[in-house]
């Protein structure tokens, strides 16, 4: 592999201006020290003068054992840019909720800058650090020295995606639920399927401790968890005066912006008929030192959320209303719940078809009996409208009066 | 060899024109109404620009009615309103008169015949229906009997106007639904729920084989030949019992006493008030057929009329009742079951599934 | 044909009881006299017994030089009810809005008397006058009387179906455009496709003179009309006032149930943001005496409506949201988009494809683009979402730039 | 023959634990904190149940950053929080502390490395994006470019927190939408916009043919043989430009430097807060690359942005804004085109066409 020699980058160039920190200015310091880099900033150049991309289709690496967690990727230009001709990116599982030390970080800058591009994706759209621009043959020393400081690769391929979650009870005042410790959890509980991909498609969780949505489950993941209450909204009324003392017109701001309009104020204290309150947030998210989620708190289960390829893009649909989530029992009413859904998609999913397109073909009917659920109005937005039902028993002519065949 | 010519037919000369059998006030106001009020149930003023008014006085009908009983619709047109009248789009008549005097001796003489005074306002009005046994081949149930037992039960509400709102009720004997059962408050949907039987002695005379294969919507039907005649085969599985086969080919009969019925829908309207139309959603996927009387479907309907009428706010339909209510609270408050076949499995399922944490807990 | 004898009908006379009027005191008086509606009344209880119906599929019949007008029926149980073996409807074009005198009701009523069952529907769902029952013999005849008497068929069949309308101007003050005439001029320039049918499926034309829509048009139409208005509602502040002192809750009833949230109330005058309104009625229906359309009316055209058989049912979608509706041309613009219309549907509809599910086949934006109608944001509800665009242009390498290819 | 066994491998042990990684005043108030406040934008104060306070700092990041870069972080991690930071869900970096006091010089130290603080409460935080040219084969454009050129223009708007609400934007650069295009309320989506060209010499060496033709949702493509190798063909006419045979098949290629740009979609939203979850609609079907700057794709992002900020009330989004003032008038105030490719003619199409007579005249 020749070295990068330094080329002129117009075009680029100008994206080192402007107010905005500049990526360009990200990789033009690594170029300095990297040949990949160097040579990536003359592929990208080309391709700014050019208007296309320069990456050849796909191409399969990894490290033993593994079948995910690395995405090759190949030059179309080696001849040009020979030092990047192998740009392959690194997964690496981050921590729940992002949060990282120092010590941590520099652990992991070293590993990437001894054995990669030392440019980075902090983070990827999935959760991921990752980490762009290595050999094949650096794969398996940077896997080494990765696990040895306590990190993993993340998901890629037919297989459980990285899991991810919102900050929540770390510093969120609206968390319903221990989303980073479920996370983690729900990580480690799926090592296996993570790392070596044997579903017909990816399958992403993501966790979300209130109806705010802060890592968008509910349009990115296969398993959304969202968090929830089923009790009271808290009320501190003295906050709420405090509230409307400081000039907050209540009226406006919250009460005529509450989708069901089940609160009322009356000048002094707000009231909410908790009945018809659908846990959208909006009142709580204004007034956060006056309102608050009720105790009794767990998550909606909502599933089937991808991007449009191919059928169109879905948001997640409701399958558990309201899920207590014991940590003490490790989640198992979870885990039970998932373990009848993959085994329902390894027998009904065909390859390279989400849950939620599955879902879709089958019917949603068909796919909560099949795991066990019960079909409840909370399922739906609203029942069907066209009378094309399958009814599956009819009476037979010799039936006795009563007796329905299956 | 020219045949000789007929004698010339008269045809294409369309209906009459209207403005012969307008009322005098009402053509000579015509376009120029400015309000009306409601005097009491079935009973309406039209007030014009000039002053002058038009009441109107409304009575329910079973539709089916013979020609004498129109003859006598005549008889009181002529007594009270000089002889004009009309129908509405519910099927019920109209009389027409500028003499408020008029008004209570015809409804008097309607009552006494058997007709009643209502449907106007907040009431439930006439039910929009279409054959039944009475005429269609189609048919999974006779509606002219479930309209009559279910106006019976909700006779009140006719002769009253007492509900949040109007309330427009359908029915329809299959799934052609002739009417407005897709998009009405509450819809009666005669429904078939076993295949088509076939008879493969005379489908290759009676049917276009290929016609029949591409008429099913689900791709349930196949060719086939049995003893040597071409025929066709249905893979039951599915057979969504639309009966679009029937339609096309008359050797594929759905109906069956066993398994034909009623399935009951809710909270459809067509008006641009306040809301947009909105089609008509599952409440009763299936109730076997029970002549003469349906008692099982009438009490259904009861029942959603009541906790509507207990619930519901001023001005809301029933579609916008659940709206603001739920449907988990609806299932609940009415008390019927909630099945996997109110879960949508068509074309556009997938846009029915609840696609938010917007649940209420009860 | 043997004559209906009278047989008992146990089932069937539990009809006659209760407060509703009963059509089977209705069949049963015609019966006295009408064997065919005896046998129809043994041949009903012989349903109502069995639960199933008793007739045989279709049947086509009608009168010379017409295709539609006539629905064929014949008893499967013509040995048991021979006097009801042929019992064919007659369907009779209404005149508009169901207007009638005495006289003419009574014309119509010996007609039928004098040559079918006695019975009918007043009216069919698609507002004929259905005479129910008559033999393959009676239609010309029938046909000759009614013709006489200045009345003529309606349609069945893939034909124009008989066009109906709300009574409109004739007695309704909401009224924005003469909906009475152009349901008879538009019954009357299409004589010749109601009669014989000659299109892909059936077309229906409804008319309603408001968005209160009165005869279901946007449910149950091809093409439905539909007025509105697009000035300023017009208010009487008096007339408020009044409502207001006569204990009407103005704010409860009509200001906070404006879908649009564009009236304001001060307890003394109403006020309209006229630009924000939708001409959803409502205010206009609960307060008539105060509040009106406004000046400028005419309607919206919307298309495709159907119910369900067999992809499911369709309410019409907006296709011109405003037309003024001229009278004195005749309604020619009209007729001219009705003429586009047809011209497309007579060449891409399939057989038994409405407009409705034709556009959909076909798509919105290529149907207007055939019918030269533009594309506009009021046609949708929103945009699409899903990122399949069929761009109909690609610039090809030796273009030269700039220059679009078709 | 049994090969040696290799020195057992370390896997499966997933990420670190989370714990090890917070600030002690986050680890003692876990799941305990009571409400938060923004103190100016960027900076959020959390307050816990026991009165302890935790500030955050977040700072901007082109996500695309160098380990000198993370250093840089790090360092100013532990000069004002003992080392403790996160990135959020949008790739900024926050730095927690407890020390009030801390955070002007922090963000002095920011601004000076030229990192800007803010994208908190009503701003636009930082654009989710992805790859582009940079790294994956299948980018339409180069989004990592689109972004900055975006967020140069619409930077008033991360450090200052004027809009009406949260504002959120996402990048693409294909039709896989790796990220939140989907559901964003300003999108920039890669498209392609002409049919893949088949390398008729290697596809059947590197692709399956039956799953190629099957790859497509259209259903374009057909076998075929070209000089007596197998290969596959395109109905150009169906063709939608997915990409999704290009995926299965890398004899497809369908980039293409004439063809390729950008659209533009607005109006989605993830949050349940009031309405429900939203997708975001087309507003531009197509734009030509124009790097390094796309200038005609911040204009048009930049002037919804205003029209947006002048026009929709306190916490509206912009879905909900254009959900109040209806999509004719979004088109007429931004001064966008619409065109029969705004119309949907997907698989549930007809589900987007205006059903009702709720119009609005301007
Ligand atoms: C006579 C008739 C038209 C005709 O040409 O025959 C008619 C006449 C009037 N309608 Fe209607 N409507 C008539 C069928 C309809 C229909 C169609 C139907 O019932 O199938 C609808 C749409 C149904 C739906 O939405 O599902 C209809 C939806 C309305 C509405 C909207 C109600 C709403 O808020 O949704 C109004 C306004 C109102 O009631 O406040 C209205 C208002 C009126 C007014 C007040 C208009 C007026 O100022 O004259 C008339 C008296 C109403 C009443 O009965 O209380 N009319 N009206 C029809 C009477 C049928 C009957 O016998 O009961
Ligand atoms: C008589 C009538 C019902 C009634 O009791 O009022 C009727 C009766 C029949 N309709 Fe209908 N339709 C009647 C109004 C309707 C309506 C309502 C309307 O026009 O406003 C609809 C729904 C609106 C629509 O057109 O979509 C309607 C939707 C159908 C359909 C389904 C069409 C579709 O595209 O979904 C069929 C099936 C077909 O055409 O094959 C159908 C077919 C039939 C047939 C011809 C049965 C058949 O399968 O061939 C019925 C003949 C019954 C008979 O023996 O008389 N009829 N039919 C109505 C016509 C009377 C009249 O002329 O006034
Ligand atoms: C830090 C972060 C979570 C994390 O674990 O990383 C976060 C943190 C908070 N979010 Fe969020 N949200 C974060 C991404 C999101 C996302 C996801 C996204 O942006 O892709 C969403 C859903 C996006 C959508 O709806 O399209 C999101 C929708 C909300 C909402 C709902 C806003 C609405 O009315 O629609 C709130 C409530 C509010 O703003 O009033 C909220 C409120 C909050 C609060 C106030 C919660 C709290 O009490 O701590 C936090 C500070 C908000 C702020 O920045 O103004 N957060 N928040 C994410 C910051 C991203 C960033 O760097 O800008
Ligand atoms: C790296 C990343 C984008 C980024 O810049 O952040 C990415 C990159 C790719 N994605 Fe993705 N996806 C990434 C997050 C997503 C997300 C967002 C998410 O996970 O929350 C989505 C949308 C949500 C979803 O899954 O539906 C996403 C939806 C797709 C799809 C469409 C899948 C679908 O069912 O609609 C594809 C196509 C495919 O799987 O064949 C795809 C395929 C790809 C491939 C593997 C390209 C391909 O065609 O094989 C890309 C590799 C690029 C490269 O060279 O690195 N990527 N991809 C993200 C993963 C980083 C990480 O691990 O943290
Ligand atoms: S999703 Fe809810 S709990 Fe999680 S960070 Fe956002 S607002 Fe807080
Ligand atoms: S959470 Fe939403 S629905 Fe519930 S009271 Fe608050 S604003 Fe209303
Ligand atoms: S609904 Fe069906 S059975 Fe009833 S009249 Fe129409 S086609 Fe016949
Ligand atoms: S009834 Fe309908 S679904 Fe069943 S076979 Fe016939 S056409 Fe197909
Ligand atoms: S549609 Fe409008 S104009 Fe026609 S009768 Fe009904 S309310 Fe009056
Ligand atoms: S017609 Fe409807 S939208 Fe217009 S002002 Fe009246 S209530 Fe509001
Ligand atoms: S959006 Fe498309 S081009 Fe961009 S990273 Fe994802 S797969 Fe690659
Ligand atoms: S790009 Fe998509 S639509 Fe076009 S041929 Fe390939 S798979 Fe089919």
């Amino acid at each position: 592999m020749a070295t990068g020699k330094k080329i002129d980058t117009p075009l680029l160039d100008q994206l080192e201006k402007g107010p905005w920190p500049s990526f360009v200015k990200e990789l033009k310091g690594m170029a300095v020290r990297k040949p990949m880099i160097q040579d990536l900033l003359g592929q990208l150049e080309m391709s700014y003068r050019e208007k296309r991309g320069h990456w050849k289709h796909g191409g399969l690496v990894g490290v033993m054992g593994y079948g995910g967690g690395v995405i090759g990727r190949y030059s179309d230009s080696a001849d040009k840019f020979p030092a990047c001709a192998h740009f392959h990116t690194v997964r690496v599982n981050q921590p729940s909720g992002w949060f990282y030390t120092s010590k941590a970080l520099r652990e992991l800058c070293d590993i990437w800058d001894a054995h990669g591009s030392g440019m980075t994706n902090m983070h990827g759209s999935t959760g991921d650090c990752v980490f762009l621009g290595t050999t094949s043959e650096e794969l398996e020393p940077i896997f080494k020295e990765l696990t040895d400081k306590g990190w993993d690769l993340g998901g890629s391929g037919s297989d459980v995606r990285t899991p991810s979650c919102c900050n929540g009870p770390a510093r969120c005042e609206y968390a319903c639920y221990d989303t980073m410790d479920m996370c983690y959890n729900i990580t480690m509980a799926y090592q296996d399927e993570l790392h070596r991909p044997a579903f017909a498609y990816k399958w992403k969780f993501k966790f979300s401790g209130c109806p705010n949505d802060c890592v968008a489950s509910i349009a990115r993941s296969d398993l959304s968890v969202i968090g929830t209450w089923r009790d009271d909204i808290r009320i501190d009324q003295n906050a709420v005066k405090a509230y409307a003392d400081s000039g907050m017109d209540i009226r406006a701001d919250v009460i005529r912006k509450c989708p069901t309009a089940c609160m009322g104020f009356d000048g002094k204290a707000i009231k909410i008929d908790n009945k018809q309150c659908n846990h959208c947030m909006h009142c709580i998210n204004v007034m956060p030192k006056a309102l608050r989620p009720g105790k009794d708190t767990g998550a909606t289960i909502l599933i089937g959320a991808k991007a449009p390829i191919i059928e169109g893009a879905l948001l997640a649909s409701v399958l558990v209303p309201f899920m207590k989530l014991d940590k003490e029992d490790d989640y198992q009413e979870f885990k039970d719940l998932i373990a009848k859904i993959w085994e329902f998609w390894d027998e009904h999913g065909v390859s390279r078809e989400r849950i939620g397109e599955c879902i879709q073909r089958v019917g949603l009917g068909n796919f909560i009996e099949e795991i066990g659920v019960e079909p409840i109005p909370e399922m739906v937005m609203h029942p069907r409208t066209n009378p094309y039902i399958f009814y599956e028993e009819y009476f037979e002519e010799g039936d006795a009066e009563g007796a329905e065949e299956a | 060899m020219a045949e000789p010519a007929a004698p010339k037919k008269k045809t294409d000369i369309g209906p009459p024109h209207y403005e012969q059998f307008l009322h005098p006030v009402v053509k000579k106001n015509y376009g120029k109404w400015k309000y009306h009020e409601y005097l009491k149930p079935g009973v309406l003023v039209h007030v014009a620009e000039s002053g002058d008014k038009i009441f109107s006085v409304r009575a329910g009908s079973p539709r089916l009615i013979s020609v004498d009983t129109i003859r006598l619709f005549a008889d009181l047109a002529e007594k009270y309103c000089g002889g004009h009248l009309r129908f509405t789009s519910r099927n019920n008549v109209e009389f027409m008169t500028d003499q408020q005097k008029n008004i209570d001796p015809l409804i008097k003489d309607l009552n006494a015949k058997g007709y009643p005074v209502g449907g106007t306002n907040n009431s439930i009005s006439n039910i929009i229906h279409t054959q039944g046994w009475v005429h269609c081949h189609s048919a999974a149930t006779d509606v002219s009997g479930v309209v009559k037992a279910m106006m019976d039960e909700l006779y009140e509400y006719f002769v009253e106007a007492k509900l949040p709102h109007k309330l427009k009720l359908a029915a329809a004997c299959c799934l052609n639904m002739c009417g407005a059962v897709h998009c009405s408050d509450i819809a009666i949907l005669g429904i078939h729920r076993r295949p088509p039987k076939i008879n493969d002695a005379t489908v290759a005379n009676v049917c276009e084989i290929p016609t029949t294969v591409s008429s099913c919507p689900t791709a349930a039907i196949r060719p086939t030949t049995v003893n040597g005649k071409a025929s066709v085969q249905i893979d039951e599985d599915r057979c969504m019992f639309c009966a679009n086969c029937f339609t096309v080919c008359p050797a594929m009969p759905i109906a069956d006493p066993l398994n034909d019925g009623i399935s009951i829908w809710v909270g459809g309207k067509v008006s641009n008030a306040r809301t947009e139309p909105m089609f008509t959603k599952l409440a009763v996927p299936f109730i076997p057929n029970n002549p003469p009387r349906w008692p099982e479907v009438t009490d259904v309907v009861k029942n959603i009329v009541k906790v509507y009428a207990s619930d519901a706010h001023k001005y809301e339909r029933l579609g916008e009742w659940i709206d603001r209510i739920g449907w988990p609270k609806f299932f609940s408050m009415t008390g019927l079951e909630f099945t996997k076949y109110h879960i949508d499995d068509f074309k556009h399922a997938g846009e029915t599934y609840k696609r938010s944490t917007h649940i209420k807990f009860q």
